[in-house]
């Protein structure tokens, strides 16, 4: 059984309390009350006494592992992670944007987490396939232990068996919608280049208005540069205004990656990205 | 705006035969930013070249573009043309209208067509390309040779005697390498004691030479030129500035030690040199083996030693010389045979590798050159099996190259000094190098047994308690053949020295799946590496024999010196640069570079290019997203201009 | 008229820039209707290059670059295997095509096979129609 | 004018208004609805609370082309962009949002430089203002009542519609309004309790419940102006800001724009793009220096820019509480909040 959400919103308080109190770090990144419950913000506590302000629910999805770059190099940080979180975590540590050592990484085993617009449940399907996070120093709940592992591939299914038609006329439609207001890249914890390839004048890889074409080079790039390190929390796809189901791609990248380098992105910090790594004895069957 | 001269050749009727050239100027003509447009029949000729150069002037061009043959063949031609004429060399942009387009088709249309598009690219890229220049760069005219066998002797003599400052470094005490350890070499049987201790005392008395033993490399910095390099002294508890080597230390000495040089054979002392003409001749304390560093007390060789040169407190100590290139000549290990039990090396004491067999045949071995078993009975029956771990998938694919000779080399030496019988097992004899064959040839006269089979198994006999037995299959009878005999000789597969892996992460070389260095091209490059100014001889690159040896090491040599010798040099114009303003600190760049180019600045988080390093091949570019990193000649407008000027039309 | 494809070919300098030299010195015939650019290593092929390609109509992509283990600067062609790997996938879940794009390792000393895989791909593409899918207008 | 018609038939309406011009009208789509321009009088959607983006779009639309051109030929050759903008209706928009018009009239006809697009499509649209349902509870991100808009005020709106159990009611508000009504002879004459329940309606609109605190322009804009200097205010308000453009592409009164050009094939078009304060290169120098490099810098500049330099320039707030932004916020930021804390400080 998981450890109840209100359980360990007290174990993160006291965690998070604890730790800025003897001074072992100088922020704790979790989440406090929004406009509302179902609302969360994320949150840095910088003193004990914020650690009151933490909250933790079903609807505290954001991933805050795409705040550790906003600190400085050296930054003692604290940080709550759900399992996916985690994963985001480690690739952070593997391209050395932050360093293990400057972290504290409070653990959260979850079986699933509500969308707050849709109400829909969040679980290892959608978001990476794990219950618990990778990577911890606390764990802020019982491990989860006991449950069948889902793939989170299985939601692909529907959209591998589609024709390349049917797929083409699916994802035109989809990114057709896009506004471009890069609430997607923003929300990722792994895009932290500023500029974006797409904001550059020189060269200018797509076009700048949303419109069919710039929008395709956007995304496809994006899925590119996300190869090998996307850890499938699914960020993408809840911050999109439109509803645009990038995660879906994201997804059949990162399995595609898998099956063809036999790894899974950041799962160990021991490892490198995918993509910036070979075997001499990678097979050319992968290009076919 | 550019001003951009388009200049098409006809290259007689070998382009105008399927590209009609005067309509492809005409094209030219109608494009932006071109001023003036033109063919030639002979666009590389003198008159072809003036006109270039002319237009350049009359016209002000800032960019030229020659549709011609292919980049390999005249890009270097039309660059001195553009570079004469006042322009820099790297706005010129040619189009290969014959090796891609005219030779390759016969339809005039369809030719002209695709050549309308390749310059259309080719204008497009060429409003985008930037003047290039090369960096020059000091030159440290000093050399480091890694390794202290026949190779970096060799190597470090042959740049001493030019006058240049060589360090050579060696991690054993003394230098001369394997080769210390043969007694005679193939095919010419001469002593190679004989031929090797003289140039170890060349490397002693040469001033220009600074050895460096008991040493070893433990960092590089630095690049071609310019190499930081810091040298790892391992304490030898002697102090070999006071020491006369009057050897007295080691007569009183009660430690033991096993004998390297003698392959283990023997004993030594604790404080010992390593052999009779070890150079230099002053001896070390291992430390391992010292009765002080087991147990406290001893220090007989302090009391007896006059010159007070021992110096128990003496600690590893750290060097850093400044070179401008590095000659690594690492050598090799023979391949651990114990793990092939099915040969009984280490179980059955008749089992020897070749290397104590050298020693054996040696009057300074440990049997004062008598060929005798460890129980001290001469053989009667010897078996030589050949590619042990080589040519063996499951092993070493590689053949080691020497084996066959030095087997059959044992073989001479095992019929001069016993009456045993010799049998060779070979898979076949590989005798390719000035006299081997002729070699072969006389050792076959002498009587020596060859059967073509790889031995398959080394056994006890049941019948005669102490002798062995040798497995194999005879492949001309088609026979399994059970042989009895009472010393086996195993010919282990040459591999890279067990630290050549850290070697090559030092000085960024890359290996083969087993170790070997990799040359920079196995033809035309077989002594340079990816590092530019570390160079390769030796074993350390591939199985060889000495006479290749000694050869690669001269080449090695003279390929530093085509570095040092200079007091600059030219960096490559193309490389890449690194925009701090983008660079989003991922260290992609770094992670893939091949040459160690790219580094991280900590303090400001962006990446920067060791431009000295940089080869230009761009992959760091392509795998930098937020697209940070230029890569000059190839940058992505360039790529992206010219492709959408190939996709146009 | 028949379709008549535009296809990009992006060649490694070292190998496949060579080799299609090499197949002109040989006076090989193969379809004009694959352009050739120039990289010094097929592991300068930025993905978008290719994504970029299709965008403006190509019909095709063709990528050579020198054998894995024959790499002129070691590596660069083995960290482009699994990128290049990497956009076929994206391509192909995108909904085009496939067989749009390929990867060939052609050596210097391999015109034939470069001519070869000229008129095969150029055949394909033809077979495959005009790329409308990701072709952008302004 | 007030007429009528029973809401099964929104469609003929539709249809009859398409006969005149082109209908821009809510349209359910995946992610929510939107105004679009309606091709089918069945698209026409009526069963929405507030459309996700801003009808802005309809007079701003996120990409405008200017000129086109082609590389290298004189300036003369290059082609404006001809602008006729047929007559439109623009069906079904919120009262907040019909506010919205009025405050970005200001910067694209008031305040003297005239935004030919913008003024043009202006003109020649006729706005049917939509009462919010008082029967539902409104969202819990809007406030337009704390900034004085009731949820059936019929101000801006050249007819405005109120539903009255499956009738809907509409009702001209200007010449513009009264001339397209008349046209329309599908509508029904109303009735007396019509009126009374038009107006009745328009009252309650006022009393209606929305997130609620005294908004007093000058009293905001004056708070601001104290709390710019507090790092610590806005460091913690914008927290968790992802500088995502989300905030203001949805909103009404946002109107930043970047002017692009877009080659292809020695061909080009120069347009206008919306653009965001939220975006890091927002205020990207040209020497590549950036005033606004941190999250907070730029949240700041959104919130000040409507509570504060917008009343200080030009008189009324820039903010109409629609709560769009509250909503699609990826991390819950709340415009409500953060006004309402800065009012507390």
């Amino acid at each position: 059984m998981a450890t109840s959400f209100k359980q360990i919103e007290q174990n993160l308080k006291n965690e998070a309390r604890a730790l800025l109190e003897s001074g072992r770090v100088a922020l704790v990144l979790a989440y406090t009350r929004g406009y509302d419950d179902r609302h969360p913000l994320p949150y840095t506590a910088k003193c004990a006494s914020d650690a009151d302000n933490i909250i933790f629910n079903e609807y505290c999805n954001a991933n805050l592992a795409r705040y550790l770059v906003r600190h400085p190099r050296g930054t003692k940080i604290a940080i709550a992670v759900k399992p996916a979180d985690s994963r985001a975590v480690v690739v952070l540590i593997q391209e050395e944007k932050v360093h293990r050592d400057d972290l504290i990484i409070l653990g959260i085993p979850v079986l699933g987490m509500k969308n707050h617009k849709t109400d829909e449940i969040i679980d290892s399907r959608t978001t990476g396939g794990l219950y618990n996070p990778v990577l911890c120093d606390i764990l802020l709940g019982e491990e989860i232990t006991g449950e069948p592992i889902v793939s989170p591939y299985d939601v692909l299914a529907p959209y591998e068996a589609m024709d390349k038609e049917e797929r083409w006329a699916f994802w035109k439609k989809e990114l057709e919608r896009c506004i471009r207001c890069y609430a997607c890249r923003k929300a990722c914890p792994m895009c932290y280049c500023d500029p974006c390839f797409i904001d550059l004048d020189k060269p200018r890889w797509g076009e700048k208005a949303p419109g069919p074409g710039g929008n395709l080079m956007y995304h496809l790039t994006r899925f590119h540069h996300l190869a090998g390190r996307c850890i499938d929390c699914g960020e993408c796809y809840r911050a999109c205004p439109v509803d645009i189901p990038l995660h879906l791609f994201h997804k059949k990248v990162a399995k595609e990656c898998e099956e063809m380098f036999g790894l899974a992105a950041g799962m160990s910090i021991d490892e490198k990205p995918a993509l910036v790594d070979f075997r001499m004895d990678d097979s050319d069957a992968i290009l076919e | 705006m550019s001003r951009i001269g388009v200049f098409v050749c006809h290259c007689g009727l070998n382009i105008a035969k399927t590209v009609k050239v005067s309509e492809l100027a005409e094209f030219a003509s109608t494009l932006p930013d071109v001023v003036v447009a033109k063919d030639y029949k002979f666009m590389c000729s003198t008159p072809g070249q003036e006109m270039i150069a002319n237009d350049i002037k009359e016209h002000r061009l800032d960019r030229v573009i020659v549709t011609a043959c292919s980049p390999l063949m005249h890009e270097q031609t039309f660059r001195k043309v553009l570079a004469s004429s006042g322009l820099n060399q790297y706005l010129l942009s040619i189009v290969n209208i014959r090796e891609q387009v005219s030779w390759v088709t016969n339809d005039i249309d369809e030719g002209t067509a695709k050549a309308k598009a390749l310059l259309n690219g080719a204008i497009n890229r060429a409003r985008l390309l930037a003047p290039l220049t090369s960096r020059e760069i000091d030159v440290n005219p000093d050399v480091m040779v890694v390794g202290g066998g026949i190779a970096g002797i060799q190597a470090a003599l042959e740049l001493a005697n030019t006058g240049k400052k060589v360090y050579l470094v060696e991690k054993n005490s003394t230098i001369g390498g394997h080769m210390a350890q043969f007694d005679k070499t193939f095919p010419t049987l001469d002593c190679s004691a004989c031929i090797l201790t003289p140039k170890m005392d060349s490397v002693l008395q040469n001033k220009n030479i600074e050895l460096m033993t008991s040493c070893e490399v433990s960092e590089v910095k630095g690049f071609v030129g310019n190499f930081d390099i810091t040298i790892r002294q391992r304490a030898r508890y002697v102090d070999h500035d006071k020491c006369n080597a009057c050897m007295a230390c080691m007569e009183k000495c009660p430690g033991k030690g096993i004998s390297e040089w003698d392959e283990g054979l023997v004993k030594r002392k604790a404080i010992y040199i390593p052999f009779p003409q070890a150079v230099p001749q002053k001896p070390v304390i291992d430390r391992e083996v010292c009765t002080y560093f087991l147990k406290g007390k001893c220090r007989l060789c302090e009391k007896v030693c006059e010159q007070k040169a021992i110096d128990f407190e003496q600690q590893d100590s750290f060097i850093t010389v400044k070179v401008g290139a590095v000659v690594v000549a690492t050598g090799y290990d023979l391949m651990d045979t114990k793990p092939l039990v099915q040969y009984g090396y280490g179980r059955y004491p008749g089992v020897y590798n070749a290397l104590e067999v050298e020693r054996l045949f040696n009057s300074a071995g440990p049997t004062a050159g008598k060929v005798t078993l460890r129980d001290g009975s001469e053989p009667q029956a010897i078996a030589i099996l050949h590619c042990i771990g080589s040519r063996d998938k499951n092993n070493y694919e590689h053949c080691s190259r020497v084996c066959c000779m030095y087997s059959l080399k044992f073989a001479h030496l095992f019929r001069e000094k016993t009456s045993a019988d010799v049998y060779q097992f070979y898979i076949d004899i590989r005798a390719a190098g000035k006299g081997y064959e002729e070699f072969y040839n006389r050792i076959i006269e002498e009587d020596v047994k060859f059967i073509r089979g790889k031995a398959a198994r080394v056994a006890e006999s049941a019948d005669e308690p102490g002798r062995l037995i040798v497995e194999a299959e005879d492949t001309i009878t088609g026979k399994f053949i059970r042989l009895p005999v009472d010393m086996v000789v195993l010919s282990p597969a040459m591999k890279p020295r067990e630290d050549a892996k850290e070697i090559a992460r030092l000085f960024n070389l890359s290996t083969d799946k087993y170790g070997f260095f990799m040359e920079r091209h196995p033809k035309l490059a077989p002594l340079s590496t990816m590092s530019e100014g570390v160079f390769i001889a030796g074993v350390c690159q591939s199985p060889k024999d000495i006479p290749d040896t000694v050869a690669q090491a001269t080449g090695a040599a003279a390929e530093a010196l085509t570095i040092v010798e200079k007091d600059k040099m030219e960096l490559e114009a193309t490389t890449v640069m690194v925009n701090p303003a983008l660079c989003c600190g991922c260290q992609n760049c770094v992670r893939v570079c091949p040459y160690g180019a790219p580094f991280f600045k900590e303090d400001k988080g962006v990446s920067e290019i060791n431009e000295a390093l940089c080869k230009g091949c761009g992959l760091c570019a392509s795998v930098c997203p937020p697209s940070a990193i230029v890569a000059r000649h190839f940058t992505n407008e360039q790529v992206l201009a010219e492709v959408e000027g190939l996709m146009e039309f | 008229m028949s379709f008549e494809p535009k296809i990009l070919g992006i060649a490694c300098n070292w190998c496949t820039y060579t080799g299609a030299d090499l197949a002109g010195t040989t006076r090989l015939q193969y379809p004009q209707n694959t352009r050739v650019v120039r990289v010094m290593c097929s592991s300068r092929i930025n993905p978008s290059f290719i994504f970029r390609a299709f965008q403006l109509g190509a019909d095709g992509v063709l990528v050579g670059g020198c054998h894995p283990g024959d790499c002129h600067y070691n590596t660069g062609n083995l960290y482009a295997r699994r990128r290049l790997a990497v956009v076929k996938k994206i391509l192909e879940f995108s909904g085009m095509e496939p067989g749009r794009f390929r990867v060939e390792w052609i050596s210097a000393s391999e015109g034939n096979k470069f001519a070869e895989v000229v008129r095969e791909f150029t055949q394909q593409i033809r077979e495959l129609g005009p790329q409308t899918k990701f072709k952008i207008t302004n | 004018m007030l007429k009528k018609i029973s809401v099964d038939k929104i469609s003929d309406l539709a249809a009859r208004l398409m006969d005149k011009g082109t209908l821009v009208a809510p349209v359910r789509e995946d992610a929510g609805h939107n105004f679009r321009k309606i091709t089918d009088a069945g698209q026409v959607d009526l069963g929405y609370y507030n459309t996700l983006m801003s009808p802005k779009s309809v007079f701003l639309p996120q990409k405008e082309d200017f000129v086109t051109y082609i590389a290298g030929r004189p300036l003369e050759e290059a082609k404006c962009i001809e602008l006729n903008p047929e007559p439109t209706f623009l069906f079904g928009v919120r009262p907040c949002d019909v506010r919205s018009f009025e405050i970005m009239d200001i910067h694209f006809i008031g305040t003297g430089a005239v935004d030919p697009y913008w003024s043009r499509r202006r003109e020649a649209t006729t706005i049917f203002g939509y009462a919010f349902d008082l029967n539902r509870p409104a969202e819990p991100t809007d406030f337009y009542t704390a900034l004085g808009i009731g949820a059936a005020d019929p101000e801006g709106s050249d007819v405005f519609m109120i539903l009255k159990g499956d009738e809907l009611l509409l009702k001209a508000f200007t010449a513009k309004g009264e001339k397209i009504l008349s046209q329309m002879d599908i509508l029904s004459e109303s009735g007396a309790d019509d009126a009374s329940y038009f107006d009745q309606t328009v009252a309650d609109g006022r009393s209606f419940k929305t997130r609620f605190i005294n908004i007093d322009a000058q009293a905001v804009a004056k708070k601001f102006e104290e709390l710019f200097h507090n790092a610590q205010f806005w460091e913690k308000v914008s927290d968790g800001c992802l500088s995502c453009g989300v905030c203001t592409f949805v909103c009404p009164t946002c109107y930043c724009f970047d002017i692009c050009d877009e080659n292809l094939f020695g061909g080009g078009t120069r347009r206008r793009v919306w653009d965001a304060c939220m975006f890091t290169d927002f205020t990207l120098e040209a020497s590549g220096h950036n005033p606004r490099t941190k999250v907070y810098q730029r949240l700041r500049q959104k919130i000040c820019h409507k509570y504060s330099y917008h009343i200080r320039k030009y008189g009324p707030i820039s903010c109409v509480g629609c709560g769009r932004c509250t909503r699609s916020c990826p991390v819950n930021i709340d415009i409500f909040s953060i006004v309402d804390e800065a009012l507390r400080a």
